[in-house]
């Protein structure tokens, strides 16, 4: 065993991290079939080593925003999964008492700002929590977290260029998953380095791959530091792979042949999995993140369906001051 | 020459479509996830297949997608682009606003834009705030847009097809929750109609409910209620939004003498206060003061028991048409 | 302590932005050419110079711009954005409607936008058709919205003032005619106003005329030549959008029994509808049909005296109420 | 005298042509502080020499779109100075009746399919005229004309990356005269190259010095062959300046002391009139080219002033088909 036991017990904290994360997908994709959960979800699955690495890096004041396909980023900021199933089983528990639900629910205490679903859109929000950085001397580092194809969005790119303008610290992750939604990007733009738009902004941008925590973790901690001492946004392209459709019931057609088995090696779990079997740690170490991840999670969704549901009495509520 | 065929709503605008793309060369079909996939809603499928470059996937840039449909049009080009929910048009609203809705006005006609924007809107149960929206009174209040509601097979086949042989840029909001629902018979190859006009879809005489979009169907139902108790009234199921055919309404109201108007929109600036103040502004005299029913003026949650407290239900509507009909003005010797 | 001083609107606007800066350290104000050069309408003029880098220049982004006033106004900002013309927000509809609109709701009020948007619109003599409309209905359907419209310089400074303080996303929309107008007196420094709220200019009896905007000026104009005749109205000035004041609407029309509303933003889908709507709705007897005047339905073209075909004129505004106060109910028998 | 007579006459074109836009816009302000034009205009003076040397690359198919400050690209496509200043004066035989007015005419029978008042908005209308070039067999090569601000409007990102993804032959250029309105485009941005933006799309890029007519013809040679024959967008950035207002009107206090004086120098007539001197062509023949163009609007202005007034019975007309 070559590795040192903390840097053994680091790797496997951060399987644990991923579990988590599957674990709650896995559960809410069980919910959506079963129809305790309605409507449009948007799974992680293969993502997740990019929230756990980013999110390791965040302190407590940044603010993170994040996209449709959230729930990932929300755990890795350390939301209870109760609290998220909840508001994706409509209960009064929920992160946002069901207003929110899967695709567009927040949970500002835990310093997750916010799914959004409009493609793009989360990216100003973003620049905005850096914009009032500038005054609040809080340091607080903002986060926007959007997909490949969100690039094309004419929304990203005004963030990008506002953001470096005026030097505000904001970090730009970009998860690379190579579609958008049914449609590879690669068929959407001319280059395929997405990186370069930002470099273009004047935004210091790198790639990387997203399966690698520690590529993730040092990109981000760069980041950070750069932002945290008011030296302006970064630009984060992150290769990754969804193992799942864009939605529950994705025919997955767009596929090529063989992509997803290639992918189930490389996803980060797997991955790291089989790094550490190879590094020497035990199987039952490793099987034990698992397990506990499920059993977590588990029991958030057993809490979460005894939970009360929402009062439709309230719906009025909370529209206005 | 005209066949009838058992379609689903989806398969009717995917039959439209493949017909428009067939029978005029000019068409170009396009948007996110409409070409290779055949839309996120399979309702382009096997259409890139069929008609080759002439249907393609886009970026996810909305902007650029209508803009290029006006541009695209103005050369001869008779673009069909698909918005895949209607709130994502306010990323690029510009577009339709201050682009299509203007050019042939602001050319003295020089320049024109017959480009058709397919979209669909509406609350499904757990759809987010961002994807649940009513928009059509925002187009509604845009002179220079034309905007069509289909509902049912049959008239999701003719309106886009009328739609994208009208000369004006015009906007087909669908509804998702109807697409997969059960097949009827539609039929198919008929003559393309003028714009414009509406559907009765019940008789009666204690009242008139105009309505439009998916929501007519809680409309009829509640309708269908209350003829249990002897009352009926008029539906009309507005498919046209622009042109309007508020002339309809008025034959029917001065008949009735009593109105409600239903929308899934928001009630407040919904178009529904259009209907009603086109009715009274008539010198039309009413039996009881019109009543309109909509989105109770909220943004809308993702959990279903709450968006459904806040947008009519067929025993809300039922119960309002009963208060409408049952309402005589106190003090009104007529 | 209050104070009387001469101001025009555009200095009401700069008096009431620099008390804003002065007395709400949370506040920021920026938008495109705001700060340096002080606006293009100079309404920003030497707050950049006395507040620093809490007034600022930004990029031709209004997407980012509004998107980032959201997330620092979740953070303890307020921020005041300048949207130079209202037509420009058409390009960034989605923050306001999908973003900023949606927050507070669908955070379960975690996560609110105290914002302030500042914006101008309607038609000046030889603007173009991108340069010159009316929108505020499409803000009014929006639920989560705050819209006022001031046109005094009393107002132009009370307004502002409201709308930063309030805990809503609130749009302000101003007329950039009337910026460089003659200078009136201004109370400042008074107390701040809760928003909402209608501001009565003229007391009558024949008829109610509901409008806002800088077309009220044409309205009392149209009513002071109907008092030759022996013909007096209330106006109700509707500062206040949203909230909208539709009890003071309904005292005042029980009372008149007749109703003109009179907007420059286009008749068809216009908030005109929906104060006639609420009127009817509520069972108020109306002597006569009420009428809507506005944007006779068009494009807006940049020659003035095609505009002024379509724009209601002060001539036609007192034409139209006479004919509202002169008609009769045929067949009415109250 | 060192060039060929060709080439002078070549160049007085050049100059005359410069002038015509030169005297229009100046014409414009006369009648504007008159009051005989009412509005808000945008003069290009200063600017003149991109719009001549691009439109002189450019074959009647193809289709070029401006913005608000399109006066000089509508000359310069061949659209009579005559009905150009009729619309700007409400008249009958104004290209658009009055309709459009200084900033949002067009005249597409020139191939000058319009200003454009919404910043970048311009952009995506102009792919479009590609794209149907695609189906149309036309050769068509579409402009796209926006200046340095309007980079930073989302709807120019996404027009160009439609462009690229899909190969249409879409010229956009850049005319870069350092300010957006009252507001240097350096403080809006992190990195003043902006062509390298579209390099990052993928698109093909140059910077030319725009008062310089032939590297302006000469990137302009280039873009339209390549889009002429199917491969794709260029981008031409190209650096001039405004030497006059952005409106009329504008007190201009945010030039720094000395910056118009030394545009005086470099703006593209005085240049070319000092060249043309230095390669000893008389004052005359140089003199004559400003004469002309100034007789040419005297006319036309006479008679557009004489035209009839639009119909205001007219304006209900051509909303809809
Ligand atoms: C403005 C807008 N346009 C379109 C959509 C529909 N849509 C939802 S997700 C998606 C694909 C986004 O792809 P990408 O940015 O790569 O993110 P991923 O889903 O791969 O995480 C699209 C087109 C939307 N939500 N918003
Ligand atoms: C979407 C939008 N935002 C703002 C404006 C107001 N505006 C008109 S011109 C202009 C500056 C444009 O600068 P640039 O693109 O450099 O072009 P230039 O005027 O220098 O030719 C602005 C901000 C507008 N017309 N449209
Ligand atoms: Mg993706
Ligand atoms: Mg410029």
């Amino acid at each position: 065993m070559s590795e040192s036991p903390v840097a053994v017990n680091d790797r496997l904290r951060d399987l644990h991290a991923m579990w988590r994360i599957r674990a709650l997908e896995e559960k809410v994709r069980d919910l959506r079939l079963e129809e305790l959960i309605v409507g449009s979800v948007h799974l992680s699955n293969g993502q997740e080593s990019i929230a756990v690495a980013a999110c390791s890096e965040l302190r407590p004041q940044d603010a993170l925003y994040a996209t449709y396909r959230g729930h990932g980023w929300a755990v890795a900021r350390g939301v209870p999964p109760r609290n998220i199933l909840a508001e994706l089983l409509a209960r009064s528990t929920g992160v946002n008492g069901g207003r929110g639900g899967s695709a567009h629910f927040s949970a500002p205490e835990f310093g997750f700002h916010g799914e959004n679903s409009i493609v793009g859109a989360g990216a100003p929000t973003a620049v905005g929590a850096a914009l009032a950085a500038r005054y609040d001397g809080s340091g607080r580092v903002a986060v926007s977290v959007f997909g490949d194809g969100a690039m094309n969005q004419g929304a990203v790119t005004e963030a990008m260029n506002f953001a470096a303008a005026f030097g505000l610290g904001v970090i730009f992750i970009c998860e690379n998953n190579r579609y958008s939604e049914l449609t590879p990007i690669n068929d959407m733009v001319a280059n395929p380095d997405l990186s370069q738009r930002a470099t273009a902004l004047g935004i210091p941008a790198v790639r990387v791959d997203g399966n690698d925590l520690s590529q993730v973790r040092t990109a981000m901690s760069l980041s950070v530091a750069s932002a945290a001492a008011g030296r302006g946004p970064s630009f984060i392209e992150a290769h990754t792979q969804r193992i799942v459709g864009h939605y529950i019931g994705d025919a997955e057609q767009y596929r090529p042949a063989g992509e997803l088995d290639a992918d189930m090696i490389v996803e980060p779990i797997a991955r790291l999995a089989r790094e550490l079997e190879t590094a020497g740690v035990g199987r039952h170490a490793i099987d034990r993140c698992e397990a506990r991840a499920r059993d977590e999670i588990e029991r958030a969704a057993s809490q979460a369906l005894a939970d009360p549901l929402v009062d439709p009495s309230t719906a009025k509520e909370h529209l206005y001051a | 020459m005209p066949e009838a065929v058992k379609l689903n709503v989806g398969g009717a605008v995917n039959a439209a479509l493949a017909r428009c793309l067939e029978e005029m060369p000019e068409t170009i079909l396009y948007g996110e996830d409409v070409g290779k996939p055949g839309g996120v809603f399979g309702i382009s499928r096997g259409l890139q297949k069929r008609f080759g470059d002439r249907v393609f996937d886009t970026p996810i840039s909305e902007t650029a997608m209508l803009g290029a449909a006006v541009g695209a049009a103005s050369f001869g080009r008779r673009p069909i682009v698909e918005i895949m929910w209607i709130d994502f048009s306010l990323v690029a609203l510009d577009q339709i606003v201050n682009q299509a809705a203007n050019v042939r006005y602001v050319s003295e006609g020089r320049t024109t834009a017959p480009l058709t924007i397919r979209t669909q809107q509406g609350n499904s149960p757990g759809a987010c705030a961002q994807h649940s929206q009513n928009l059509e009174a925002l187009l509604l209040h845009i002179p220079g847009i034309r905007v069509c509601m289909p509902r049912t097979g049959q008239d999701a086949y003719d309106l886009v097809l009328s739609a994208v042989a009208c000369e004006d840029p015009t906007v087909v909001i669908e509804n998702r929750t109807l697409y997969a629902g059960a097949k009827e018979e539609v039929t198919i190859g008929g003559e393309i109609l003028p714009i414009g006009g509406h559907r009765r879809r019940r008789d009666g005489d204690h009242a008139t409910v105009v309505t439009w979009g998916s929501i007519t169907t809680r409309v009829l139902d509640a309708v269908d209620r209350l003829a249990a108790d002897g009352l009926t009234a008029d539906v009309l199921e507005m498919v046209w939004l622009n042109p309007f055919d508020h002339s309809a309404v008025l034959e029917s109201v001065r008949r009735t003498g009593r109105l409600l108007v239903v929308h899934e929109a928001a009630r407040t600036g919904g178009f529904g206060a259009e209907v009603v103040a086109r009715v009274v502004e008539s010198g039309t005299v009413l039996l009881a003061p019109p009543r309109r029913l909509g989105l109770n003026d909220s943004r809308i949650p993702s959990a279903p028991q709450l968006a459904a407290a806040l947008i009519p239900q067929t025993e809300q509507i039922a119960s309002e048409l009963r208060e409408v009909i049952g309402w005589t003005h106190a003090g009104d010797g007529s």
